[in-house]
């Protein structure tokens, strides 16, 4: 709810009071949000009461249901117009309920839902004292090969709280893109911020660097949200409020009563644009464009691979929601101030993130720096400043998460005695030992690549495309050379997968539950049908383009 | 709504491909005989096409139309000429050979592994190759046959870098090295052609609005569309890069040679004689009609480059001691001839160049396959482990020299008459280039007759003393090859009658007339 | 006194907690310094919204206190177990994972 | 009638399919089916001839039309025959020549297990030859023409065994290709001058187009007949082609294919005559070869090098002579023919001579053997007494009407031919001598002969039939190839006498080629005395030095002339050391510059990246504290250039 409401509230109490007019909330129209963090208080009080032994299956149950429900929200919302003709601001000005927020809010659900799945996994890691147990550490509190750690093992205690974790990190992220004031959007991205820090922490095996992936997440992530909060307070100095639309009048100058310390502040652009460009650059700290990119490859190696590959998808797609909606709907009239600054940026963002790619060793680090690469790809779509960008962009950010989710999910089947065989030259002849994950694999990475029939080819065109006809030929070129670069190491994995001999000390495939599969089989499905036939998606895509303000 | 053949005639292939990959790995065999009847039916439906096309009909035939991207502008649009006609029913021809040839090539070393398939693969990537290729060749839409031009690479990738030949003279595991790092290098050298054709698709799209070939080459005639100069150069290099790195021009040229080596005989076949048409053929469809100024503005640069690879490659092929790369180096050699017929902008040149695709895939098809069988036999691709195997495999040795003199274009087979148009075509309006070329030919009597001389006469070497002669498979498919060499060699009549039509279209798409003799012109 | 006074202060504050967060290898103080970063944007906030003469900015305020409470949650759990799995809290140990 | 003209092709080509796809059922038949067939055509061609007889001489050409072969727009290629009395000369030449070769070969490769295949290729020979000189077109001719080339080679290389055969048979074909080159530039000449390359439209108008276009498609039109008829400086694959079986030598090496040379330009003469620096460079050349082998076959000591060296010399006379123009190219072709009877003879007698001496071709290891195979001796020494121009004999007949010619050019010119051409009758008559006295004369070396000298490697494989070092049975040879020699020696008597009588074959020919009669600067006869002298000159010298002192077994070290001619002229070692040598160098460098300079700027790219990629990584340090610098670093930078943007 918005401060200018609270605002309201208080400032009525000189007077004596005949009734107070409680905040106008529409409910229906966050709808999907309450559903989540509900749950996730539900959650909480889950790990409370319910005994241990069916906390996982309760946990698991409550969050598939609170996602399906949301997911199902969002649809009836979208198709009751709202993402068009209906659409509008709620909560009293603090969040927009919009084609683009509901589009986001839609992915992040699915990709939240798969990541359920994959956190709820039991079937790779072997069981320990006859307990399946996930990815996730007996006891996080237990220090890494303590007694108490054995103990924990042994009592086959799981860290359940994973889920409603994951299911505030959803809320977060769900209104993080619709985040219609600066000061929603700050405690938005705290809410999906701080469970994701926990969730890197809590990985089962390889617990140090789990640990220290999140010291750095937490630490990085607390320093960018510093700036981004002081480029909030810059911004607010400088239009008098922190709602979207009243800082974009101020902006335009078309702002209807001018106080005078509003006159005042106004013709300080500094404020202006030192805010907007601190706030952006929280905003790309998320997305993990160059150079503030630096935590993503640590981060991505480091904490549990099921928590990775939904962090890699979910947050990407919130955090360039959000981006969306500043540039497009606060500073679009400060456009000819910010569009080189991006530029810049998505360049060394595509070419930096593919160059470091060619030498990487590590799986997830690959992975880390390709979607390096990919927000670079992203930000082309960004700037081209038009509707064709920001369906570019939603369509974009669709097919990629499905792909990482995939990807990631099956790197949790490779693996050997110490958990997960993150190595690549562990991966070598993985085609001969089971062609049928390695070539799932393989379509994944085909799909990284962009090569045409995948959904990848179909993002990264639309996205070309959106910027070429906004002017950005340079960036189309950069674009097609990383893209370029980057096959190279894609092509690498697959050389290694396929025509290397296997190693006799080599990984096992484990054989997962039909929870993985599904997030697997799912991922391959859109990828394949978005590259296909990606007409539909497209239309939708292109008619939630539009922000409301 | 009729019968959509031409769909028919990619589906088919594609569909055989995903049945042939699903086939348990103990029926082996199972799979080969599916992979050669669905080719052999395929060849059906394009001989089908063949027949239903009417040379002197419209200039895109049984032509489809389905809306399939909007947002992208993008149709599902096919439709073929005399040109693709002609090249479709090369590819259609050319896969059951390649399959033949390629029949215990995918043999499992070892059959206990239940999971590990690679008989299914192989069959299954070539005809999947052979659906992309023909519905490349079908495609009037830019952006679908982009998808297709880039798509078919992928299977031609783990075609190349999954298998090689038995019995490598290095051991298995150097040849495991070269064969990835020729995959490799294909993929990327194309990918790169791709990528940067990409940039200039989305170009045209930006300048154009939608892709299909007729509507845009429509506009450019009657003017409504029309380009700034500067812009349609740099399309058309976009274009032009990639199907160079295809075609493969020099200086872009270094990936075939590693790519034809390592890979098997009829994978060779499959990359030179069929999927690097696509690049050739693109040249003449797409460049010459979507950018017909810049086409003409580039003939100098390109002509040079061709005349280079000829002379080059041909110089090249006689320094190889290795029988594949020869062969890869005599194509580079080719490609410089064709595209070269292709930019000379002279009907002679054009129709040559189409029958000097055609020819050159049945001529290489027969000397690279029948290089695989003797290959297969001694386990060495090296010249100089071979000698005199004339006087122990007489047929072998009779088929070889044919290959070898369709290849140095010997006149009364089919190649002479291609690469004869090419060269008058190209004299016609560059004399000088045409001269140079013409060198050309004595190179490769030189690279072909002492390929043959070291191979196959002299004293008989004691590795292939026990060398067995053709078997009946190997000449099934070598037989026929030779037949239609012959035959379009001395009555090529029935393609040129259908190549004509479209390239008199494509001579008036670049607003070019054959220059006059100067007997007429004096008077 | 000239508003404008306050920013500077709070700008220092705030160049004074990054520099903390740049040199500082100790993860607490760290921390600290981050902590520090906000309060600096708490006091440009208030002075801003003294300025406005509208109460958005102290709201905000007391947000971002809840905020960087539970952060301290957050952090400080995650620190500690770092710190009793290395025995020692300096960030600059942690560092298995580079390149 | 004129559909008979097909035949004439169809009838040895159907053979050579038979004969070659046929396989080892066909073994026993195999010489049989190949010498009807040929036999066959003759036939037709007999036919054709007398029926052509019985038209009046202004119309005695036929045509025959098959199919149109390459029809592309502005390009018409036919399948298409044309008959006139030049192409008949040529048919009845070759179909007869070339049948009693047949005949010859059976007895000849009576032993060799791969008889079929070779009556396969004769086939195919005589098919492409006579296409060659058949068609109606030059692109058609151009087929023939490397038809024979590629027939040459399968036969020069019919030993395959044997690298030496297999490396002449590969020299052939790659010198006949460049003169080839000649020819396929010289047809796209004719296209982008008269649009179209068919003999009657382009002779017709090449009287329109300027004369220098003229002169570089006579040019062009020279260097093909050079290669294909070994005019200097293409010549140097005469004579390794003597590897090929005899039989082979004397049809194609000496009677038939290297005389299309002189068909190509005598059948262009429209153009030559337009262009007359072009017809001077074609007497040169002819006048230069004439005596170059008859230097060479002066040196030789190997039989059938010698009448290589005599072939080319012979052919340069007519070379000369069509380079004359009108006044030369009847006499140009009436040499042919008679040249054809009398050096087909003279091979088959080498052949039948090696026959009987276990393929033994060094003449210093003949001698006396006149009387161990007389019939042999008879038809030699009558093809003999023909080529070194013995009065009355045909070969006296048409060379004295050349030097005729030659002198009658005129001018300084005109003198130096003719006085060349003398010269050259000189030396052929001496070489011939010496051939004949080495072989047929003198004491029997061949007794208790050492093993087989190294420099000259026999031609046939000794080991193919008989013992290699027995001692050899000088024996005459079976009547099947006998008799071909006796029909050869018979034409080579009075084929000569029977044109000229009446200038029955100027009357022949003049409607195609067209006739001036020239007149020397001195008479006739003179030229005829002067012919006759120098001969018998030449026969002397041969005389005094082979006949009247013994011939050592083992050659000389010779004068440095000799030696050079040996090696024939040094022309081989000029190819090898500039050619050949050069060549492997620069392909040898270009494999390298491939693999380092083109393949290595692409390598290099990715190595760079790698490189670039390493050192980028490095940053990626680990240390959180450092991250938080770049992120630092990155909003300043940020910042900064937002207000910069502003500020600009």
């Amino acid at each position: 709810m918005s401060a200018s409401a609270v605002h309201s509230l208080w400032t009525t109490a000189a007077e004596p009071i005949s009734k107070i007019d409680p905040p106008k909330i529409e409910y229906g129209q966050l709808s999907p949000t309450l559903i989540v963090i509900g749950a996730a208080i539900v959650g909480v009080l889950i790990e409370a009461f319910v005994p241990r032994k069916s906390r996982y299956y309760t946990q698991v149950f409550v969050s598939v249901v609170a996602l399906v429900a949301s997911f199902a929200a969002v649809i009836g919302l979208a198709a009751g117009g709202y993402g068009t003709t209906k659409a509008g601001i709620a909560a009293m000005g603090a969040i927009a309920v919009d084609g683009p927020s509901l589009f986001l809010q839609g992915t992040i659900l699915l990709a939240g839902l798969l990541g359920v799945f994959t956190f709820a996994e039991r079937r790779l890691d072997p069981a320990a004292h006859g307990n399946r147990v996930d990815s996730f550490a007996a006891q996080a509190a237990s220090v890494p090969g303590s007694d108490s750690e054995k103990a924990a093992v042994k009592a086959g205690f799981t860290t359940t709280e994973v889920f409603p974790l994951l299911l505030f990190a959803i809320g977060g992220m769900l209104i993080f893109p619709s985040a219609n004031d600066l000061l929603t959007l700050f405690i938005a991205l705290e809410v999906f911020s701080l469970p994701l820090y926990l969730l890197c922490a809590v990985a089962r095996r390889k617990r140090l660097m789990s640990q220290e992936a999140a010291v750095k997440y937490f630490l990085l992530g607390a320093f960018a949200s510093a700036f981004t909060l002081f480029g909030i307070a810059l911004l607010y100095g400088y239009a008098g409020s922190v709602s979207y639309a009243t800082i974009a009048q101020v902006v335009d100058g078309t702002v209807p009563q001018i106080t005078p310390a509003l006159a005042d502040t106004m013709g300080n652009d500094a404020l202006l644009l030192v805010g907007a460009a601190m706030v952006v650059m929280g905003l790309l700290f998320k997305v993990g464009a160059v150079p503030f990119h630096m935590w993503t490859p640590d981060v991505y190696q480091g904490a549990p691979t099921p928590v990775t590959g939904f962090m890699a998808a979910a947050t990407k797609v919130a955090a360039f929601g959000a981006l969306l909606r500043l540039l497009y709907v606060v500073l679009p009239g400060l456009r000819w101030d910010w569009r080189p600054v991006m530029w810049a940026v998505a360049i060394v963002t595509m070419l930096g993130g593919a160059i470091v790619a060619i030498t990487q060793t590590d799986i997830k680090r690959l992975l880390a720096y390709s979607s390096i690469a990919h927000a670079g790809f992203i930000l082309a779509g960004v700037i081209a400043t038009s509707p064709d960008g920001v369906s570019s962009v939603l369509f974009y950010l669709g097919a990629y998460s499905f792909v990482t989710i995939g990807a990631f999910a099956v790197v949790t089947l490779v693996r050997d005695a110490g958990g997960e065989a993150t190595h690549l030259s562990k991966w070598a002849g993985l085609g001969r030992r089971s062609p049928l994950v390695a070539a799932v694999f393989a379509v994944f990475l085909l799909a990284f690549a962009g090569i045409p029939l995948t959904s990848g080819f179909a993002g990264k065109f639309a996205v070309f495309k959106a910027a070429a006809e906004a002017g950005a030929g340079a960036i189309v070129v950069v674009g097609v050379i990383s893209s370029a670069i980057a096959a190279f190491f894609y092509i690498r994995v697959i050389v290694l997968m396929f025509f290397s001999e296997p190693r006799p000390e080599g990984p096992t495939v484990a054989v997962p539950s039909l929870l993985t599969m599904t997030a697997i089989g799912v991922g391959v499905a859109v990828t394949l049908v978005l590259g296909v036939a990606p007409q539909y998606f497209l239309d939708l895509a292109g008619q939630a383009g539009v922000f409301v303000r | 709504m009729s019968f959509p053949l031409l769909t028919a005639t990619a589906a088919l292939p594609a569909l055989g491909a995903i049945a042939t990959a699903a086939v348990p790995a103990a029926k082996r065999t199972a799979a080969k005989w599916l992979a050669l009847i669905v080719s052999l039916a395929t060849l059906a439906l394009a001989v089908t096409v063949l027949v239903r096309f009417d040379p002197g009909g419209d200039r895109y035939q049984l032509t489809e139309s389905h809306s399939w991207i909007a947002d992208f502008g993008v149709r599902y649009e096919l439709g073929v000429d005399g040109i693709a006609v002609a090249l479709i029913a090369l590819t259609a021809l050319l896969i059951p050979f390649i399959i033949l040839a390629g029949w215990h090539d995918a043999d499992p070393l070892e059959t206990g592994n239940k999971r590990w398939r690679p008989t299914q693969g192989f069959f299954a990537l070539i005809l999947a190759v052979e659906a992309m290729v023909i519905i490349s060749f079908e495609a009037t839409d830019v952006f679908l046959f982009y998808i297709f031009f880039e798509a078919m690479l992928i299977p031609m990738y783990f075609l190349i870098g999954g298998f090689g030949d038995r019995a490598h003279e290095h051991g298995e595991e150097t040849a495991a090295t070269q064969r990835s790092y020729a995959a490799v290098k294909f993929l990327l050298y194309n990918l790169v052609g791709g990528l940067i054709m990409l940039a200039a698709v989305i170009g045209l799209y930006v300048v154009a609005g939608n892709f299909s070939l007729t509507e845009i080459a429509e506009a450019r005639a009657n003017g409504s569309l029309d380009m700034a100069t500067s812009t349609e150069r740099w399309l058309f290099l976009g274009f032009f890069f990639a199907f160079a790195v295809k075609a493969p021009l020099w200086p872009l040229h270094t990936w075939l040679p590693n790519a034809m080596g390592e890979a098997t005989a009829p994978v060779a076949v499959l990359i030179t004689a069929v999927v690097d048409k696509v690049g050739t053929f693109a040249m003449l469809r797409f460049c010459l009609q979507l950018f017909p100024e810049a086409s003409t503005w580039a003939t100098p640069v390109v002509l040079v480059l061709a005349l280079v690879s000829i002379i080059y490659g041909a110089l090249l092929a006689v320094g190889q001691r290795d029988i594949k790369r020869l062969v890869a180096y005599a194509s580079i050699s080719h490609f410089g001839f064709i595209i070269m017929g292709i930019f000379a902008m002279t009907s002679q040149g054009q129709s040559g160049a189409t029958l000097y695709m055609v020819n050159h895939g049945i001529s290489t098809a027969a000397l690279m396959l029948v290089a695989g069988f003797l290959i297969s036999r001694r386990g060495s691709r090296l010249i100089a482990d071979y000698g005199g195997v004339q006087k122990v495999a007489p047929v072998l040795a009779g088929t070889f020299l044919i290959g070898g003199l369709a290849t140095l274009s010997l006149p009364g087979l089919a190649p002479f008459v291609s690469e004869f148009l090419v060269l008058v075509g190209t004299f016609a309006r560059y004399p000088v280039i045409g001269i140079i070329a013409t060198v050309g030919i004595v190179l490769a009597a030189l690279y072909v007759l002492v390929l043959y001389q070291r191979t196959m006469t002299g004293p008989v070497k004691a590795e292939v003393a026990k060398m067995p002669d053709l078997r009946v498979r190997e000449l099934v498919v070598v037989a026929p090859l030779i037949v239609l060499l012959v035959f379009l060699g001395v009555y090529p009549k029935p393609l040129t009658d259908i190549v004509n039509p479209a390239v008199e279209q494509t001579m008036s798409d670049v607003q070019k007339k054959d220059p006059q003799p100067e007997v007429e012109a004096a008077k | 006194m000239n508003p404008v006074n306050y920013l500077y202060l709070a700008a220092l504050l705030f160049t004074i907690g990054a520099t903390g967060v740049l040199i500082r290898r100790n993860a607490i103080v760290v921390f600290m310094c981050v902590e520090l970063m906000l309060n600096a944007c708490n006091l440009a906030l208030v002075a801003f919204s003294r300025m406005h003469g509208n109460l958005d900015g102290q709201i905000i305020a007391f947000f971002t206190m809840v905020v960087a409470a539970a952060e301290v949650v957050v952090g400080l759990a995650i620190i500690v177990s770092v710190f009793r799995a290395r025995h020692s809290a300096s960030v600059d140990d942690a560092s298995l994972m580079k390149l | 009638m004129e559909n008979l003209i097909a035949l004439l092709v169809a009838a040895p080509l159907l053979g050579a399919a038979v004969l070659l796809c046929g396989g080892r059922r066909l073994d026993a038949v195999g010489h049989w089916i190949g010498t009807v067939l040929a036999a066959l055509s003759f036939v037709f061609g007999a036919v054709l001839f007398a029926d052509m007889l019985g038209k009046d001489p202004e119309h005695r050409e036929m045509s025959q039309h098959l199919f149109s072969w390459i029809p592309v727009e502005g390009f018409q290629a036919d399948v298409a025959f044309q008959l006139d009395q030049l192409s008949m000369t040529f048919v009845l030449l070759i179909s007869g020549v070339g049948s009693l070769i047949h005949v010859y070969s059976i007895g000849y490769m009576e032993h060799d297990e791969r008889r079929r295949r070779f009556f396969g290729y004769l086939n195919l020979f005589l098919a492409a030859m006579l296409l060659l000189v058949l068609a109606d077109n030059y692109l058609l001719l151009y087929v023939g023409w490397e038809g024979v080339g590629l027939a040459s080679y399968l036969l020069i290389g019919f030993w395959q065994h044997k690298p030496s055969a297999a490396t002449a048979a590969k020299k052939a074909f790659l010198v006949n290709r460049v003169g080839d080159v000649g020819l396929s530039i010289a047809i796209m000449l004719m296209f982008t001058t008269f649009g179209t390359f068919a003999f009657g439209p382009v002779l017709a108008s090449a009287g329109d187009s300027g004369e220098g276009t003229l002169t570089a498609i006579g040019l062009m039109l020279l260097l093909a007949a050079c290669g294909k008829s070994a005019q200097v400086p293409l010549q140097s694959w005469l004579g390794d082609a003597m590897e090929g079986p005899t039989p082979v030598s004397a049809l194609i090496h000496a009677a038939t294919m290297v005389t299309a040379g002189v068909y190509l330009i005598v059948r262009s003469a429209a153009i030559f005559n337009g262009a007359p620096d072009a017809q001077l460079v074609t007497t040169v050349v002819g006048a230069v070869t004439l005596l170059f082998g008859a230097i060479v076959g002066c040196a030789k000591d190997d039989i059938k090098k010698a009448l290589a060296g005599s072939t080319m010399s012979q052919i340069g006379y007519m070379v000369l002579a069509a380079g004359l123009g009108p006044i030369g190219y009847v006499f140009a072709i009436m040499h042919l023919v008679t040249h054809g009877f009398f050096k087909a003879g003279l091979f088959l007698g080498a052949g039948s001579v090696m026959h009987g001496m276990n393929d033994e071709v060094d003449m210093r290891k003949y001698g006396g053997l006149r009387k161990y195979m007389p019939v042999t001796f008879v038809t030699f020494g009558l093809g003999y007494l023909a080529i070194i121009g013995f009065p009355g004999l045909s070969g006296f007949f048409s060379k004295d009407m050349i030097i005729e010619a030659a002198f009658a050019k005129g001018g300084t010119e005109g003198w130096i031919l003719g006085g060349v051409a003398l010269l050259g009758a000189a030396i052929t008559a001496f070489y011939m001598t010496r051939v004949m006295l080495m072989t047929f004369f003198g004491e029997e070396r061949w007794k208790s002969r050492p093993t087989a000298s190294p420099e000259e490697p026999s031609a046939e494989p000794a080991a193919e039939h008989h013992g290699a070092h027995a001692e050899p049975h000088p024996h005459e040879s079976p009547k099947v190839m006998t008799i071909p020699m006796i029909v050869l020696a018979v034409g080579s008597v009075f084929g000569g006498a029977f044109f000229s009588i009446g200038d029955r074959f100027v009357h022949w020919l003049e409607p195609v080629t067209g006739h001036t009669h020239g007149h020397p600067p001195v008479s006739a006869l003179t030229v005829t005395v002067a012919t006759v002298t120098v001969m018998v000159l030449g026969v002397g010298l041969a005389y005094l030095q082979y006949g009247r002192r013994p011939v050592p077994v083992v050659a000389p070290r010779g004068s440095l002339l000799t030696r050079a001619a040996r090696r024939d002229l040094l022309q081989d070692d000029f190819n090898h050391v500039v050619l050949v040598r050069g060549g492997e160098h620069l392909t040898r460098s270009l494999v390298y510059v491939d693999h380092t300079l083109v393949d290595g700027v692409v390598n290099g790219t990715a190595a760079s990246m790698g490189g670039l990629s390493g050192r980028l990584r490095r940053l990626q340090n680990g240390f959180a504290r450092s991250y938080a610098v770049s992120m630092f670093g990155g909003a300043a930078v940020l910042i900064a250039a937002t207000l910069l943007m502003r500020a600009v």
